[in-house]
């Protein structure tokens, strides 16, 4: 049940620069979500910015969530600066989350930048749920850039590094990573960051035959399937489905579903 | 018993509070009713519906704006049918009151999404959206592109709609216009039982990075706290010159507000896309216009409806 | 040297950059030139000059609104007589170029001042204000009561006001119209060389406790960050159907605001009531511009106008 | 020389319920102010509230300013929240302080409310600089209400309070304190409050042959002489001088010149 909550900050921490991870106190909002859902975060009480932040829950606690993000246009900087302690109004969750189907052998996480903020939890739930241990592609401009690689070590997750500048792990992207780990049919990918990446590691995929979940961006007004704002483009022909909310049908969607020439945010 | 009547009468529709939400701004209401209950609203007004399913517009289609947004969204909807079967029996086994806003190409596609809604019991009342900013070509997007922009037009689809149903009909106008007196009356003369004020304003944003317009649609239709004041001027200008009733909508955010709308002569609000910021923004216009009568000793909340003092 | 050209010519006038001020937010310049040396602006637009002084309207004048203001001034200013005498010779002295923007009751007014003007150098070029929403009575400010509003009167005054003055004339428009192209159009014929857009939407706001507006005029101009999307989409507009240069403003704060009227099409920018909450605001979208071209390899600022990618 | 600065919060505190002091370090704001003079401060850096707040200066110090007011609407809660060490911008001083006129045995300041807040500063001034002791009124609706009167006598002022409801002092108005102190023409009354308030002192000096200053207050969007959005009505014919700007021509003016019959806010 999405809800619209009051929530304390409890933590409030820079994991890197310019990217931060917010902990709210959060119970039914906690109670209710599963990984790859989000939330919409109120960055001011003031009409200035007017509308909420999309975030994806990083991981679900018992009394609460926690959010990693990027510092970069005029909301994620108001958020930047609340202390602990401060309280802000969260509407969540919301969308759906990671499929999280029975019968694969391997499970690859494919991150590129802050897209790795939902991973963290989906990680945990391939463990717990699912018994396997997911492998794990982090790319990153350069090796300060890297996110929580420490973190799925620490998971046990195999973690392979791609780097533009070759500052750590291979030189590459994010989808020549994936190609590296030669996935096949019995390969399940999720995937999330900038839309070129999430195109490529696409491909990759579909050259290979594996299934890929990727989580997708859109500008969003309400969050909750009412605007019709924040619409993706299916590979439908019909006139009622080739339009699919992030939000509500998303924001997790099975790339072969999805027009990547265009139908994107880019 | 309740000391303060809330209750209007827009054109024929009776509505228990003078509070509903602005057409493509809360869905087909059963997206939000677990926020809180929707009957409790005077009436719900639905996302404007075409005949068949539209896809609508490209992506992006919002940008957020100084206290406000712009949409593009151009009438995404599920088409007359779905809405039939799907959604119109949640809300009237809710028993709410029902506005439902039409978009059609021609009078007659007016005439049948009325006629049906009416047979199949869709709707407690028509809004006719003659001024949806984002079903055109933006690159034509000029002055006369809008049915609203024209009052000969306003009256021919005015009058083809209210031949083909019995229920109240508003017509939907747009800012848009040197005048809003003159598409008003022209409703009017139609036969319209109120007018809706205001669609969006046109509108367009650029980013300097990338040199593109931020809308898909290149131009979308600005909303919100920043065009309240465009908003509530048109109403009075439209009050002053009508006989029907007038239902005020842009940039509503609180019952204040909402009161500014009802003093400038008002007889219903719409609470517009604030809903996406807060969505229970109309139910706390609904109870905060109920605080205010008790405070000020006002037992008809219709003794405030034009009650501007100067 | 200076590696991005920034100077334009704006129908004739030459400015050393693209960004002025908007008359009436930046009084006759001397008032601000302590936060910063005005000169390094491309103009000085100074408040509308009247032949004769005028006390504007009663107050209250002034209303906050969300990412906005609301005014009626009423056009208060020294008149003609004392802006040639006290303030002319200071702008003259700091070596600004000077956009005298002018108000008269009629065509052979508006001629008069710009043929002062000139005849005693108190402007480089003559901005003509055919639409302040603060000069008639609330009441019935509605269609047409604005010069703007009707592409024959602009017609009419921008002739008169061409056939009384060699100085480059900008005809400052409206945007309260259905289609902003009709006026510039009209503008264009009249020998305009050049238009400025846009002047207020008009606007109210009622205090719902006292249930009084807020303004003395009951209705007042809105502007500010909350219009910008409406004046860059008809600054896009406009420049789309025109050949003369316009000079595009509506809640301009920053460089990046300013580069989405340039790239709509403006060949300038005004920074209008944004310079009240930070007086600097005009220098810093200056500075702003500079540093866009220089990142982006920029060499002529020109190049960006009407650089926006479809 | 009025300047923009970000200043610091260097304490902020209530006086009474729903009345803050906030006092900021702004050297040259005080190098430059004298007592009446106000500066218009940003509540938030967002463009919500769009405009700057009026702000009378309480008092004067060597490296700042202290500012005196009542939490109201929007930007006086954003402002109530403000905690010590954040930063604001400023701009100041602004206006034209209080004539301190030579050759008056007696001076009065009448204040209703929050009107007190530029009086700390003004009675500072005739104590040093005109060497004289002025008489304060304090009126307000009751005696929790009742501001800065323990700091006054501690200057050693002769305080008189009337309060709406009696609660202390005599019950009445401000113009009835004043009216029951027998001021004559060789006194200089100052008045700073409600708008019904000063008229009623006016006309209470009007009747004695006082000279009257108010400081008057105005809606203002620039609050430094280009809007003119600030003006109150005088009681001059001439069109060019009907007008008058409280952020430039005040905010303390002759109460004589004043049109008090709809020339000044209600
Ligand atoms: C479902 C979903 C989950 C997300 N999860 C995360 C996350 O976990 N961590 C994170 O750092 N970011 C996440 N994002 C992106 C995040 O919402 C934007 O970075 C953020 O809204 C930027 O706000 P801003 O005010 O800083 O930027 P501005 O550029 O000032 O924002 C202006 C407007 O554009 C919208 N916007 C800007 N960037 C994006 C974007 N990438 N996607 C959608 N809308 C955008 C804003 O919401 C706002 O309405 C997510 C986006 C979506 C749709
Ligand atoms: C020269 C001058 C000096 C002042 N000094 C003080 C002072 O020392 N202490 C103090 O508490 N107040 C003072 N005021 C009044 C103070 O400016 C307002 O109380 C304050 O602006 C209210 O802001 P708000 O956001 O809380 O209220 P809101 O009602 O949300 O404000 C809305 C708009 O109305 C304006 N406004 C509201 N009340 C007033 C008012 N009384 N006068 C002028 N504009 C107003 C605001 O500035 C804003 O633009 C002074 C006003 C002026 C003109
Ligand atoms: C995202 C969005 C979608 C809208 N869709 C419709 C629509 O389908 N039909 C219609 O008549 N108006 C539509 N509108 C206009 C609103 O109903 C309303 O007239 C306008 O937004 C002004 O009110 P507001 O400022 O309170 O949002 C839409 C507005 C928004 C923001
Ligand atoms: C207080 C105020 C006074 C104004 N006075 C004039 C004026 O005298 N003449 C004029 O042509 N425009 C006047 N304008 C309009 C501005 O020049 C400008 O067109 C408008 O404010 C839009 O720009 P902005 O949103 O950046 O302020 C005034 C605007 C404001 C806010
Ligand atoms: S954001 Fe409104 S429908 Fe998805
Ligand atoms: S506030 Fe602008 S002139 Fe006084």
């Amino acid at each position: 049940m999405t809800v619209l909550l009051e929530c304390e900050i409890t933590a409030h921490q820079e994991i890197a620069p310019g990217h931060k991870r917010l902990a709210l106190r959060a119970e039914p909002i906690a109670a209710a979500a599963v990984p790859g859902q989000f939330c919409m975060l109120e960055a001011h009480e003031g009409l200035y910015p007017f509308l909420r932040r999309p975030m994806s829950i990083e991981r679900i606690y018992k009394d609460g969530i926690s959010i990693l993000y990027k510092v970069l246009g005029l909301g994620t900087h108001l958020l930047a600066h609340l202390p602990v302690g401060a309280v802000i109004n969260v509407q969540g969750p919301l969308g759906n989350g990671f499929p999280l189907p029975q019968g694969f052998n391997r499970h690859i996480l494919v991150a590129g930048g802050i897209g790795v903020a939902p991973f963290p939890g989906l990680a945990e739930a391939i463990l717990q749920n699912l018994a396997r241990t997911p492998e794990v592609v982090l790319a990153a401009r350069n090796d300060h850039m890297l996110l929580l690689a420490k973190e799925f070590s620490r998971m046990g997750c195999p973690v392979h590094i791609a780097t533009d500048d070759g500052s750590a792990g291979m030189q590459g992207f994010a989808s020549d990573a994936l190609e590296s780990l030669a996935p096949d049919s019995s390969t399940l990918v999720y995937c999330c960051g900038p839309t070129p990446m999430m195109r490529a590691v696409h491909e990759v995929c579909v050259r290979h035959d594996v299934l890929c979940y990727a989580s997708l961006e859109a500008e969003m007004a309400c969050g909750d399937g009412v605007c019709m704002g924040c619409v993706v483009e299916t590979n439908s022909e019909d006139e009622a489905r080739r339009m699919v909310r992030v939000c509500r049908e998303g924001p997790v969607f099975d790339t072969r579903n999805i027009n990547w020439n265009g139908g994107v945010r880019p | 018993m309740n000391p303060v009547n809330l209750a209007v009468n827009l054109g024929g529709l009776v509505m228990k509070n003078p509070v509903t939400v602005a057409s493509g701004t809360f869905g087909y209401g059963d997206e939000y009713n677990h926020y809180f209950d929707i009957s409790r609203l005077g009436a719900v007004t639905v996302k404007s519906l075409t005949l068949k399913p539209r896809a609508g517009n490209a992506p992006p289609r919002i940008v957020e704006t100084p206290a406000g947004m712009l949409n593009a969204i151009g009438l995404q909807n599920i088409g007359l049918e779905s809405y039939l079967r799907e959604k119109a029996p949640f809300l009237r086994e809710k028993n709410c009151v029902i506005i439902a806003n039409i978009y059609g190409y021609t009078p007659d596609e007016y005439g049948e999404l009325a006629r049906r809604l009416e047979a199949e019991n869709g709707a407690d009342a028509i809004e006719a959206n003659l001024s949806c900013p984002n079903v055109h070509d933006a690159r034509h997007t000029r002055g006369g592109a809008l049915v609203a922009q024209s009052p000969e037009k306003v009256l021919e689809y005015t009058r083809a709609i209210k031949s083909s149903t019995t229920l109240p009909v508003f017509i939907k106008l747009s800012p848009n216009v040197a005048d809003i007196v003159e598409p008003a009356l022209a409703a009017q003369q139609g036969g319209a039982d109120a007018v809706s004020l205001i669609n969006t304003l046109l509108g367009m944003d650029i980013d300097p990075e990338t040199r593109k317009p931020r809308l898909g649609n290149i131009v979308g239709g600005l909303s919100g706290p920043a065009i309240r004041p465009v908003a509530v001027k048109m109403v009075w200008d439209a009050c002053r010159a009508l006989e029907i009733p007038v239902l005020g909508m842009g940039g509503i955010s609180s019952a204040e507000d909402a009161l500014q709308f009802l003093l400038a002569g008002a007889r219903a609000v719409a609470v517009g896309c604030m809903s996406f910021r807060r969505p229970d923004t109309a139910l706390k216009v609904v109870e905060g216009l109920e605080a205010y009568c008790m405070r000020h000793g006002i037992v008809d909340i219709n003794d405030l409806v034009g009650a501007m003092r100067l």
